[in-house]
């Protein structure tokens, strides 16, 4: 049974640890941040010159001048500090956020990113997503297995024009999580009663698959 | 020495058609909302506007696009814009997106004149094209240049007759940056104080890189994302 | 998460002998006096030090001169310091000259995840020298090297339970560059106070780049030149 | 009659103008703050980290987190900003400061300036002098014609280890004012009593001298 997107988010939120700071892009990865384990501390930062974002803002006390990179209204938590673009895309390069989960419209086996644009639509640009995939220590990759046509986007090369090259550390979709090695996507879970077949019909790159893969704890 | 000009208008008004211009704000966040709506008023056209976003249809930069005063934009995201995708579409706007930490660092390079920096972002796509790369330890870099802006227009939260500058929360984001980037920097406030009424060791930019400072008015500060949660 | 420590002795408990570290002040003006000091009880020698100045014979990095835990020095100006001087003619003492701004500048560069930068300092001269020179327009510049250090000792005047770090007056200086280019970095602070208690709007220094905090105690703050004027 | 170094640094004065930002050395340099012209408005920069340089402090008011470059005990002054030494000399580097006034050991008639290092001599190092002449948009020496062997300090090119290639713009010593020129050093002003011919027996570079000479205002 393919994970729904709360159980993705779930499933990445175990990978966090005590003291991390992450960054967490639009969508499923925003999700991540209401699972965040018992008993542990994360710091997260927000692009556009936050560390410590919290929760939306209730009714009536939203500030326009405090927003997330998504554009959203937030709060701070204490211990929130805020900075301009460029100390905050500094942190990011110097390599001092942990984890930063993003999406993907396709990723190679290599680990290439394709997340930014799709010929002959409107391009509206790549905010701060290459930066983050170029620099960051260790990134994760929420996504469907399949595009809406069922095509694989786990494939051989990216199709699409690339946001960053050989920086995708692992993949979790609704099927598997997968980590990125030299020989390729490597099974490491799957989720609950989806075979090892079906993860392999829908993944067009190099998939490694070593022994029993285990059923995900959802 | 006197910094302090009487409004928008008096500010921006040696500004002219074919002038690069920085814009400090991150959405509709911190926009200098106060000189774009100056620029609607004034003669000017063929702008270059460096800025991370380009607004909504009536809102920020939005505003100039509507009435074609901008000949190129400089960004990293453009969304959230339907009468920049027809002009852009129609030929009639020119578009380089960049991604934001370039952005960011290219304007904080100029402000330390620095003439160039390196950074990993785009390294291997096809923001990499024509670019020099360099590779230092195992990791592979571009080389970016400094921007160059005939003028930077930012928006902080207070400032003082000197030009020092304080911003508020995310509403910082480009701001100082750009602030230190323009040859001649326009920051508006939403309240402007004496000198001596600013902690000196709470001023984000320092006045030596602000030229021109004036009290705003009428701050709308939209929101484009209203989020909120249910009372717990 | 847990980044306080109790004393300076626990923060420094792991460098050993051989590292580099990087120690923030101007003169004797906002030194890592606890760090420093725990380190003259330390088994530690062969240091590289990365400091703008050396201290005094009696005071700051000149107590580590005095037992001879220094192998090299990277400054901008070590005057003031006898020690210093002897050691550095007997060749017991290893330096390397900086310009200051080169200094600062590479320090912010490991912060800022920039494997070099371009400055002007030293063109032309023997700083210059096995250095790569670059044109940028009519000026030429050299390439230098972002800095790495093992440890980064600084001193702050608040800092919180999550190492966001304030700096007081010009005691602020290299602190905050040093703060964000070690690979572990120690903040000695004059207070230490709970998450919350600081402004997110005031702080210089991000938790992000802090590893370990904690309260210093009996700071003596020396004053290298005291000079007052005559009342009015 | 030879200038006091007084008066050197009241002559350097009367080059501010109003809204300047300044940089002032060790020295004679320093000095000149004590005489900025009536109704013009300046503003003192320490590189350490400071904008608006005030006085000295009274007696008793000293404040050990609070120097200036020559690590004095100082003051701020309304409108006064603390920040970190990158950004210092970054807005050095910018030539957002107007003005640089510095000793010399030496300068050479293309402009290039020594003052940092004595070979056989402890160096104690440049400080920030290498990024303020590299930098600085405007530069005038303030210093003694000659050495106190007697020797001139205006070379056809400088001895001593450099600072600084083709930056110095005006030089104030205690005979003369003069310019840097592509043809030399352009004698602008003498000092009241002091004859062109003294001048040019103390000048080992490249002296130029264009019509009558005015004798300066003191």
């Amino acid at each position: 049974m393919a994970l729904t997107k709360e159980q993705i988010a779930r499933r990445i939120a175990r990978e966090l640890q005590d003291g991390y700071y992450v960054n967490l892009g639009i969508g499923i990865p925003t999700l991540v941040a209401n699972y965040i384990p018992e008993g542990i501390e994360v710091v997260l930062q927000s692009e556009n010159g936050l560390l410590g974002m919290g929760p939306f803002p209730l009714e009536g006390e939203e500030d326009p001048d405090l927003i997330n990179a998504g554009k959203q209204t937030i709060t701070t938590l204490p211990g929130s500090v805020f900075f301009d673009s460029a100390l905050s895309f500094g942190m990011i390069r110097a390599g001092k956020v942990d984890l930063t989960v993003l999406g993907a419209m396709e990723v190679s086996d290599q680990g290439d990113i394709a997340n930014w644009k799709i010929p002959g639509k409107m391009v509206k640009g790549m905010g701060g997503a290459m930066d983050l995939v170029a620099s960051a220590r260790n990134i994760i990759v929420a996504m469907m297995h399949t595009n809406p046509k069922g095509e694989s986007k786990l494939l051989p090369a990216c199709t699409l024009p690339l946001t960053g090259i050989r920086c995708v550390k692992k993949i979790v979709t609704e099927l598997a999580v997968l980590d990125i090695t030299p020989e390729g996507f490597l099974l490491l879970e799957r989720a609950p009663g989806v075979s090892v077949e079906d993860i392999r019909s829908r993944t067009a790159g190099r998939l490694v698959v070593k022994g029993e893969v285990p059923e995900m704890v959802v | 020495m006197k910094k302090v000009v009487k409004n928008a208008d008096e500010a921006i008004a040696d500004i002219r058609s074919g002038t690069t211009l920085m814009l400090g704000g991150f959405g509709l966040c911190g926009i200098p909302e106060n000189a774009i709506e100056a620029l609607t008023r004034a003669d000017v056209k063929e702008l270059t506007c460096i800025s991370n976003n380009a607004g909504v249809d009536d809102f920020g930069i939005g505003l100039l696009l509507q009435q074609k005063k901008v000949r190129k934009m400089i960004a990293s995201y453009v969304g959230e814009n339907a009468e920049f995708e027809r002009q852009l579409l129609s030929g009639e706007l020119e578009v380089e997106l960049i991604p934001q930490g370039t952005l960011a660092t290219r304007c904080m390079a100029a402000g330390y004149g620095m003439p160039a920096v390196f950074t990993p972002a785009g390294v291997g796509t096809e923001v990499a094209q024509g670019k020099e790369v360099r590779r230092f330890g195992d990791k592979d870099y571009l080389l970016e240049y400094a921007f160059e802006a005939d003028f930077a227009l930012v928006k902080a939260w207070k400032g003082d007759t000197a030009g020092n500058l304080v911003f508020h929360a995310t509403a910082r984001n480009f701001n100082p940056l750009m602030a230190m980037a323009g040859k001649v920097t326009i920051a508006e406030v939403e309240e402007l104080v004496p000198v001596g009424q600013l902690n000196p060791d709470e001023i984000h930019t320092p006045g030596i890189y602000v030229h021109r400072i004036f009290q705003g008015v009428n701050y709308e500060k939209r929101i484009e994302q209203r989020t909120v949660r249910a009372k717990a």
